[in-house]
């Protein structure tokens, strides 16, 4: 496999997959609206193995533009994982267009955008696996993420249709269902709740709140062969979260 | 300040004119919800640019310490 | 139950809902872009029971002040179907961002925002049921629809953090899973496809091919006391397709 | 509709069926281990519409023969609730095989008998409708009901199949997933909880413990003609407790 | 991670998992009704690799001493995959309660004893892995397969219960979807279908019918710390037949 | 061979005295399904320990036909 | 007339310059499929304002049996 | 009594000679939990016939506290 597609990559899961690629040997096109210096060396360093490209994703409308361009200097491509993104929660009678909207437009928009571009014959290679992420608050009570649930439940109904017809081109593509992984995005909304409250959360997750590791290593096999007889399907890895005892 | 009453009241599904700078919020805001709280800061964040931690926030007790919040700061 | 707005009010299933709302003797609130002198002679007649209001709710800014507009006019709400809607069906390499913005912006903002001002204390009514419209295609590898499909997942996902909000308010929100039932807008695209796709496809649903009444019962029903324990599900009324013998 | 088998009738929702289907004109066949005075004085008043059979479920060996009976007496069934049963609350590490297998007979095996026999030709009529009922135990971490909710499961697993085949003999075939309604059977295990464990649950039940007609309304509806596009799914009625908020 | 116990051993699936497993250093506990040549040369040369136990698993009787025994033998089991079983097709009308028994007691019945056996505290180390194999039949309208899928829906539903009490013990456990591979089993009901009936079959696996390793890279996985995030979910892997064209 | 009438008529659903060994089960059993021909095949391995290939039941016509396959071998 | 080939190229997802009015599409186009007959319907509704119906697109062999449709008509 | 220490016992998952008539099982059990505490319920009714209400239950201490409800009454 090589040329795995990962947008947020300077994002907590993002860098963690982006690292195991890149030890076994894989190469990664890295997108993200900014990158700190750290991952710029690690691309200085590793010149044949990280290639980054900074662009503002929520500029759709020259995303597969950009795709042509990734494909015409680095050659088709192998995989692709959707990490960017971010969260806003708020009570549904204060909803405001412009969050439901953004929210959608991140998680569920720009993927679809970008996996178009893929599919195109001569944008993948043969065998090209796509994970996209997931969410438990799209199946649950998760007070004040509505928006948030409404973008990933769009990315969960996306997902079998487009499996069907990518399959015809040779693509799976998966979803990974997570639980919030301490990461700046989860950090965002888990900094503005009291003790208490976080507390009653981290009970939830009769596991702990997971690693990076846990996320990376579940979406690195989905990316594999290993998994090549998984397609259009949702793995839920949540630290017992769904199973916690009643 | 008007504008600020207008953003909590919304919050609390209440009208501007039912609350006052002594407004003991938690207490006297009908099924006051911790996502209303949550709100709050949120608000306070997107509309007047002003970071209050959860610490800060719990110890706010009227509308006015709230208020004071933003524009002293 | 009073005052149970329906979008799409003229079209196959909004009509079915509403003629069945009113024999009941609840009062209807239509809206949609146009009305055809059949429901407007029959709002001229039933002055007291169902009321028209011209709207195109692609026009998402002014949504809240025509329900707050709506409210003034004939009280709280009590219940709300969201049947606007239409489907485009295209391949995911010809999809077009306008497409996939229109269809998630009719099938899932329109109801978000809706539901986001009758949420408001003084819109709503104790007991206010709300049931959202969603589709099979979000579940199976129905080719082209991905971006309808989408839309429809966006309205899946909201649904659990929503009912968990909604039921401090006293208010039920469910999604009913229909199969295409022989309307003017499944009829957009059955139109296009070969007898012999057409052959496939109605093979596939061992009951046939739904009457509008399939999907008004079950959805009068979640509008119901009846149901009133029943929040936050996704019920299929699929003439058997999911259960097709394979 | 006439002739509607009942298995449990003198139990809390069996009974709740029955007086709901005899209000609405519907005849039914009442099976049980015993009947109270309460329920042969209604059979005694009710000549024409309420007929008893005392028979123990658990001999599953003359089932068969029992509906062969039942339909020599009454003429062909129209239609079947399974709600005969009982839960049984252990530690995994404590199991027992007679346990497991008592479980698994009464919930599982025993509807299992019974529809196979109502399955052939001369014992159903046209349009026949059955509906089990199952368990959220089956989907949730409902610590030391595994036993209860593997034979609940067993029930889910047997509803697809068993769909695809009924269809072809015109049955259809639902289960219902229904949360603790006070009844004797979920008060067996209830008062063996301490008032911190008792309120803990209850308190995951945002809708309150589920009335009789709360389950009631919704079988009715799954057996009544209204429901005739809808077949081989499974209907939540939990009190919002699947999705309460997290 | 050693001792992991595998039933079925020297079936297509189970002797995939133990050579995955040995291959990478992990001792397995092979049990079956009887051993052909080539697994008995493998345990020899492998003594200390693998270890068998010829034992007749519908004899629920003696299976917690079995697993008594082999933990004084070996020592404490650290993970389990139950892959023993056998499936039977007959038309409702037709089913035989002996059947319907028989194919629960080997594929539910027996895994559940041996959980209970393995969650004594002296049985099982830390971080066990166990692994259930559901099937797609349980979720589709499998002509014929109803009995079958019924025992596979019993694992579905002990799972969630199963995994809230283990993760206190700190084992996970998980379930597999498999499509038919082509393995022993399923020639079984595949040789006596009609080359249509094969075809229309096969035609719904777009990916083909599993190979052995499809089925055993994911169950490796699972039992692996690689998913220690993962606990009481069920993920499928057929070959896109969920998500193929309709 | 009044057995094997029982048995083919409980898997078509018939009254055994409405099967003949001439009875041309494909065409004149009211909706014969390849679940019913399964289930022959099935019957014919179960109760008269007879393995007969999909091959050679395509080939039956009749119950006759069936049966002489049970009996004969 | 470019315009007309770069669409259908697109549908079809090869170069405009490797298809000509006598392609004859359904045989000649790597892996033509009932999606890619049903965008050309929807292209030359939404490009041309031109509602072929399906059994008239059943009869056009050639790309220029579809352009003609989109020109004279 | 013997059967009684064998059967709590094994619910505690400890073995019979690590329990007396004193251990104050809810603290010297190591996790002791409800389900352990409702099968102690279900264990004296079902071994021993003895219905013991969730208030009295909670009353008991030791293993004794228990043991006597059994043989007692």
């Amino acid at each position: 496999m090589k040329n795995v597609v990962i947008t947020g990559v300077s994002g907590g899961i993002g860098k963690g997959i982006a690292d195991q690629l890149i030890a076994s040997g894989t190469s990664v096109i890295g997108i993200d609206l900014h990158f700190n210096e750290e991952i710029k060396q690690m691309a200085a360093l590793l010149s044949d193995r990280l290639f980054l490209y900074e662009y503002d994703l929520m500029d759709t409308d020259h995303l597969s533009e950009l795709i042509k361009r990734i494909v015409s200097e680095h050659g088709k491509i192998g995989g692709f994982v959707h990490c960017a993104g971010f969260d806003k929660m708020f009570p549904i009678h204060m909803a405001k267009i412009t969050d439901i909207e953004n929210l959608w437009r991140i998680h569920a928009l720009v993927p679809m955008v970008i996996i178009s571009a893929i599919s195109k014959k001569q944008n993948h290679d043969e065998d090209t696996s796509i994970v996209l992420i997931s969410s438990q608050s799209a199946h649950e009570g998760a007070m004040g993420h509505s928006a948030y649930a409404s973008a990933k439940g769009a990315l969960e109904g996306y997902l079998a249709p487009a499996a069907a017809e990518l399959m015809e081109k040779k693509i799976r593509i998966n979803a990974v269902c997570l639980a919030p992984v301490k990461t700046s995005m989860s950090g965002g909304w888990m900094d503005k709740m009291t003790a208490d409250e976080l507390k009653r959360l981290l009970e939830s997750y009769p596991l702990g709140i997971g690693e990076v590791s846990d996320a990376s290593n579940l979406i690195c096999f989905l990316l594999s062969r290993e998994s090549r007889f998984i397609n259009g399907q949702i793995i839920t890895a949540d630290g017992g979260h769904s199973v916690r005892k009643v | 300040m008007e504008n600020f009453f207008e953003l909590a009241a919304e919050i609390f599904e209440v009208k501007p004119e039912e609350i006052t700078m002594d407004t003991v919020f938690r207490e006297e805001i009908e099924d006051f919800s911790s996502l209303m709280g949550f709100s709050l800061i949120v608000m306070m964040e997107d509309e007047y640019g002003v970071k209050v931690s959860v610490e800060e926030f719990l110890k706010c007790k009227t509308i006015g310490d709230l208020y004071r919040k933003c524009v002293q700061e």
